[in-house]
């Protein structure tokens, strides 16, 4: 018999590297799904901010969806509208950020920012072991948070000193120029923690463009091909890197859409924890057709 | 004999007047239609409720950028004054502490405090500084965007107290024989809106100074406090949005508000005010602002768009209803 | 079939009213052609049609004998047909250089030739017989500046027809004799000019044939030869115009209202003393750029400005127009399209802007009482109106005279400072200003008139201060007042004789 | 006599104009005095080039958008349309494959022909539509984001040829005689957009448009034409952006241009030119678009900012640098 499932997915829109991957393997696993599981319709929605997520989420419930799959753009404010949601018996994926209040989530697909934060710090204090390092945050928000203070709290007591930190929006560009920046400010630098993918990319231009010789690698984040691929290569500058891999989406989507599908109940938390990847186990991570 | 030409001569041009400030109407009017035909969910109470509940924010924003606009000013920064009211607000009730009427009161006189005070900083530096509106407040937007990163330590401000929250909660989802609160505000907000810029003073010596300043100078018009006027009525507004903003999400964000400023501009625009002053059209701006709010709703609800294609839509869209705006006057 | 330019019942409606009616006209070459007629006549709407910028409703043009139809104004400049209009229109961002050839630059390998344009400015301006600077931007010439940068803009294309719309409104006489040598200049080359003005003596003076419009209809086409003035007057207006200046009322007293004292306006003024009694007329004679206008302005503080304001004896100083008014005195000024009215906003809020509180009830405007009082500002002040609900940009000049007149009056002031009170405004319009301003000494208000019209100071006051270079250089009493005492203390020539005159009277 | 008086009038006036026009370059001094005060690195070449190079892309971009300024219009579509053009470029030289010059000068030529087209069709939009060329670009930025987001399916676009990308990476990092390339591009596009402002008919239309539109028509001024080129120029000036911007990076990502039009405005707004139109300054405007550059060079440099605290210290000095450029005005 065909069993009619609606499962909506709403996400933040693609404004940068990460949340671009994330919309693409939403929708690529939508596609995926539907052929799978006959009467699946799978409805993938976008929204730039919070606020406008919180409308995407009332529009969606009002088509009457069986299940919501969301990554929210920030937990503290989706938590209300969620429970809204959830009161009306919708079935609640929560993805990468979860909600104040684990009730009201059916399914948690956990990326751990802190975690990533951890990460990143424990590589730092393992292969440098005493020096200078540089950070660059994303935009300003809660993931960010996270992972920085994370990152700060686990290299306390190391002989890791942060000279410098600053915002560069999760952006090549802006990286690029902090970059700069922080070349002309500090004459000794020996790693750079980027956070984040697009912006080693940025950071690793304004080093080459300075020819300096001291900054032993830049460590960004979030797996994406290019880097993944230099890991791979062995590149001295790109030694690893920090998975927060964007198809948690898919991840989410699949586990609930098998909660239909099967006759298993699918409840509970599924972490994705943020792993370190080198060159031993690049190659797990490497996906060549993802545009991340 | 003049005076029979005199009468119906004045019939016919309020009706041509009419048409000009009818035509955003009619564009919400065609939007709906579209909306119907793309999907039949679209025309639910509950699915209309809900867009113009949610145009609330940028409605009443865009009801102090009238102001500002129609007296040749502009305002970048209410997007992240906003942010900063909220994120305010939010410190206050939190540690306030108790959950109850009297702490929710304090917390929403400094919300509006706050922002008419922010928005007296705009009029006064612009006023007395002479510089430009628009640098004046995008250094301003700058500022008050970065006062709530600071506040919130580059995470969130959340409402702690959970009493509070709910006692909190129906400013937002509550309703009136059918009428949730926030539409309620704002109808509310554009009714007074209305009274001030078409039957005070006040409102006409707006008018007048986004027409000439000059004439306005001559003709006795306080001339800056008028202009400091309109960004306090800004600011009031956005203090209004944000009492009703709050209880919806219950926390205040570094990304809160970001590119409100755009979206009550382009709501003022489509309403019919012209960006160089001298006119202002509340009705007209409430009607933008809804029809901002129906465009992203019509693409949420409609199915065949790629998801990375729906800002081209909406842009596609609104331009489009720009246009037949412009050939409803034109056909007049 | 010797005429350049002709109109056959030429008809213009704007929406439902009808403007012109079946007007004709034919102009040759080598006349002076005035056209005269009230304010709201339509003689403004008649040039914009001949000169292209408007198509008529009904009718049609000839040029040379053929029919013709212009595309705009630019099309009819190429026909050699240039208007230069009652409203100033120049780009007040560019300079007098660059507006003049704006839409026609001279060009050099490409570029802009600014020296030769230059060159060929300050030659026009000169033949004009004035010395603007042509790298001066527009914005910051006085009103007759500017329109003699627009009357040589007109002259600098190849013409065979110029019409003038009441070019000498903001001229002081002595631009004007030039503008007239140029005038005549254009008729000996066998150029036909269409010339439009209030000033009746000016059209006898200058012009071949005179046409009169009333109501948009024609009434009348003639020489000049035996067509005196007060003739020309009664054509227009339909009925005798006798006497143009009422009898100056004997209300001036010693009492003293507002004294001056060293006034100075910073880059216009400087060392202004005078003092103004109840129930008197006080001229302010002068030449463009004497300054006088500055002086007000600082007065009622518009403009920043020092010295010391006695009001009934005691000290004021008004940080701006607002106190100013409050304190009973008020500026109305000569520039109505730029600071007088709101061109974009209707006579209904142009006429109560300024006196907003007398119609407020509560916190709110009487909207009914707005519409009552525009009543009878259109009955007291003649304004030509067919609809009541036009934008103020869309009444005739001399229309726009009487709103301002109208919106200051609303306040009731005891001091009214009138800045070119007549500018624009047709004969009769202009006896009724006249005795308005002679009932409001007689109310025992006290008039301060700033005119560039000698006549009209010496018909309107009881005594003239005159103005030189930003400073007063004498002083008229009623019984002395002559266009000669004038004109010799404003303009400084024969010094001992000024002096003379100054030293007896002051 | 009155003659020497004139005389001396016009000669105090000239040097007030220039005072003027030169006020941004004393903000500018103002703030390098303030940098090497700040942080002595601040004052090193490397710094300064560093600077002063990646101001190019603003600076490129706001010489275009001085004109369409100063003609009374305005372009908010800039920054995507920087990144639609960018986006395409890469795509077409991954898709040539071959890594010679040829090549490249294809795809440059791709990218100065779709960002004009991009501008003209702004221009046509604007004029032929009426509409307010706020809402136009709002429209058109929304459609060019999200074509690039749809080409880069969320992702990036990244040149592939490695060889291409080391024959064009010296357009951004190589220089002559120490003078980097973006430098002289941006120095030669400010030369030649100046010549064509002040020294052509179209520039003295383009102001004369902005100025008085209607004053423009009657003169002769083909005002639909002078408009829609204003457009076209700022959508060229995009493209030079681009080919400088590309090599640096050599990618185009959906954040690429991201308040591009924010920033490019205030230039052009720090740099004396009105934003009602009228008057366009356009070595003000580079000098602006550098100015924002220092502005968060000198941040990042200085240590006593808390990095939560950037924006509002940024706003804060913007706003000074202009109070700074009124009191030299006032002052004369
Ligand atoms: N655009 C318009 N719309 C409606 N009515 C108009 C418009 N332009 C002019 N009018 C009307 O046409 C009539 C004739 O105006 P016009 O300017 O030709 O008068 P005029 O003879 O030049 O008067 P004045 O001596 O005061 O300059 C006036 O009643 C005026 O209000
Ligand atoms: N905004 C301005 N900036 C600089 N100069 C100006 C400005 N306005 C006027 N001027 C100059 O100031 C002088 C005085 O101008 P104005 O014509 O107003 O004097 P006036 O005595 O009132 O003359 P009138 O009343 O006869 O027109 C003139 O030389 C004029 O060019
Ligand atoms: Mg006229
Ligand atoms: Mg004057």
């Amino acid at each position: 018999q065909q069993k009619s499932v609606t499962i909506g997915v709403s996400i933040p829109a693609a404004t940068h590297g990460w949340t671009g991957g994330v919309v693409y393997h939403a929708q690529e696993t939508a596609k995926q799904l539907e052929k799978g599981y006959p009467g699946l319709k799978v409805v993938v929605k976008t929204s730039p901010d919070g606020a406008s997520q919180a409308n995407a989420l009332d529009d969606l419930t009002s088509q009457k969806v069986d299940a919501l799959v969301v990554l929210p753009f920030n937990s503290d404010e989706l938590t209300n509208p969620m429970r809204e949601i959830k009161k009306r018996g919708t079935f609640v994926t929560i993805v990468d950020r979860g909600l104040k209040d684990p009730a009201i989530q059916d399914i948690y697909v956990a990326g751990n920012n802190p975690e990533f934060g951890r990460v990143a710090a424990k590589y730092f204090v393992d292969n440098l072991k005493q020096g200078n390092v540089v950070v660059l945050r994303g935009i300003p928000t809660v993931v960010d948070e996270e992972r920085v203070t994370n990152f700060e709290k686990a290299l306390e007591g190391s002989g890791i000193k942060v000279l410098d930190k600053q915002y560069a929006n999760w952006n090549r560009d802006d990286a690029f120029k902090v970059m700069q920046d922080y070349l002309a400010k500090h004459p000794k630098i020996d790693a750079v923690w980027a956070s984040d993918d697009d912006m080693a990319l940025g950071v690793m231009e304004a080093i080459r463009q300075a020819k300096r010789e001291d900054i032993k690698f830049v460590l960004g984040g979030a797996g994406m091909k290019d880097m993944v691929k230099k890991v791979m290569d062995g590149d001295k500058m790109v030694p690893a890197n920090v998975s927060y891999p964007p198809s948690m989406i898919s991840t989410a989507l699949g586990v609930t859409a098998a909660h239909f599908y099967t006759n298993a109940p699918m409840r509970g938390t599924y972490t994705l924890n943020a792993e370190l990847i080198t060159k031993d186990n690049a190659k797990n991570f490497y996906f060549p057709n993802s545009p991340f | 004999m003049t005076e029979t030409v005199l009468r119906t001569g004045a019939e016919k041009r309020r009706f041509n007047v009419d048409m000009r400030a009818l035509s955003p109407f009619i564009a919400l009017i065609v939007l709906v239609i579209a909306g119907a035909l793309i999907n039949p969910d679209f025309l639910t109470a509950s699915n209309l409720l809900n867009v113009v509940t949610r145009s609330a924010f940028i409605a009443i924003i865009a009801v102090g950028a009238t102001f500002v606009i129609a007296g040749g000013g502009l305002d970048l920064s209410v997007g992240s004054m906003a942010a900063l009211t909220a994120g305010v607000m939010i410190l206050t009730l939190n540690n306030m502490g108790t959950g109850d009427m009297g702490t929710l009161a304090l917390g929403m006189l400094v919300a509006i405090g706050l922002s008419a005070a922010c928005g007296l900083a705009n009029g006064l530096i612009v006023t007395f500084g002479r510089i430009e509106p628009f640098i004046v407040t995008l250094g301003t937007m700058g500022i008050f965007r970065s006062l709530v990163i600071w506040l919130a330590a580059g995470g969130t401000i959340t409402m702690r107290n959970f009493e509070l929250r709910e006692l909190y909660r129906p400013v937002y989802f509550g309703s009136v024989f059918g009428v949730p609160y926030p539409i309620i505000a704002f109808m509310v907000v554009a009714a007074v809106g209305a009274l001030i810029l078409y039957r005070t003073s006040f409102g006409r010596h707006v008018v007048a100074l986004g027409s000439n300043e000059d004439v306005a100078r001559y003709s006795g018009v306080p001339i800056w406090r008028v202009r400091t006027l309109t960004y306090i009525i800004q600011g009031v507004c956005v203090g209004i949005a944000v009492l009703v903003y709050v209880p919806r999400l219950g926390s205040a964000t570094p990304t809160t508000g970001l590119l409100w400023e755009l979206q009550a501009i382009t709501a003022v625009v489509i309403g019919g005010t012209a960006l160089k002053g001298g006119i202002g059209r509340i009705w007209g701006t409430v009607v933008g602002a809804v029809i901002l709010e129906l465009v992203a709703n019509i693409m949420v609800l409609s199915n065949f768009v790629s998801e990375f294609l729906v800002g081209a839509v909406q842009g596609a869209i609104i331009i489009i209803a720009m246009l037949v705006q412009r050939s409803v006057h034109r056909g007049r | 079939m010797d005429s350049v330019l002709r109109a056959e019942n030429i008809s213009k409606s704007f929406g439902p009213i009808e403007v012109l009616s079946g007007i004709s006209l034919d102009l040759r070459p080598g006349e002076v052609h005035a056209v005269i007629g009230e304010n709201g006549a339509g003689k403004s709407t008649l040039m914009r049609i001949l000169s292209g910028h408007i198509p008529p409703t009904k009718g049609s043009l000839h040029l040379n004998g053929q029919p013709i139809t212009f595309s705009g104004p630019v099309d009819a400049e190429s026909h050699g047909i240039v208007l230069v209009h009652q409203e100033i229109l120049l780009a007040s961002d560019l300079t007098v250089a660059q507006n003049l050839f704006l839409g026609r630059e001279i060009r050099r390998f490409g570029f802009v030739d600014d020296k030769a344009m230059r060159e060929k400015t300050r030659a026009i301006l000169t033949e004009l017989g004035t010395h603007i600077d042509p790298d001066r931007q527009v914005s910051r010439l006085s009103i007759a500046d500017r329109q003699l940068v627009q009357i040589a803009r007109a002259l600098l294309v190849p013409h065979k027809v110029v019409a003038f719309d009441e070019p000498t409104a903001v001229l002081t006489p002595i631009e004007a004799e030039s503008l007239f040598e140029i005038i005549r200049k254009l008729r000996s080359q066998g150029v036909a000019v269409l010339y439009i003005s209030h000033r009746l003596n000016e059209v006898k003076a200058v012009a071949d044939r005179v046409t009169v419009l009333r109501d948009g209809r024609h009434i009348t086409t003639q020489g000049i030869e035996g067509l005196e003035p007060l003739e020309m007057a009664r054509l227009m207006v339909g009925r005798d115009m006798s006497k143009l200046y009422p009898e100056k009322p004997a209300t001036a007293s010693d009492q003293t209202l507002l004294t001056v004292r060293d006034m100075a306006v910073p880059g216009f003024v400087e060392n202004v003393s005078f003092a103004l009694r109840r129930g008197e007329i006080l001229g302010f004679g002068g030449l463009i750029g004497a300054g006088r206008t500055e002086l007000f302005e600082g007065i009622v503080g518009l403009r920043p400005s020092h010295g010391t304001i006695a009001l009934d004896g005691k000290d004021v100083h008004f940080r701006d127009a607002r106190e100013a008014m409050a304190a009973g005195i008020v500026y109305l000024s000569e520039d109505r399209k730029g600071k007088g009215l709101l061109l974009q906003q209707n006579l209904r809020i142009n006429l109560s802007l300024a006196a907003l509180d007398k119609f407020t009830k509560g916190s709110f405007i009487d909207g009914g009482a707005e519409e009552i009082a525009l009543d009878r500002a259109i009955k007291d002040f003649d304004i030509r109106t067919r609809r009541r609900d036009l934008l103020a940009g869309q009444l005739s000049g001399g229309n726009q005279q009487k709103l301002l007149l109208a919106k200051m009056m609303l306040l009731e002031p005891r001091i009214v400072i009138i800045d070119e009170p007549t500018r624009g405004v047709d004969i009769g319009t202009k006896e009724q200003i006249y005795r308005f301003i002679a009932s409001l000494a007689a109310e025992g208000r006290a008039v301060v008139v700033i005119s560039s019209e000698m006549q009209e100071l010496i018909g309107l006051c009881h005594r003239v201060v005159v103005m030189r270079n930003g400073r007063v250089a004498g002083e008229v009493a009623q019984a002395d007042l002559s266009e000669d005492s004038i004109v010799y203390l404003a303009t400084g020539v024969h010094e001992e004789r000024a002096a003379e005159i100054a030293a007896g009277h002051a």
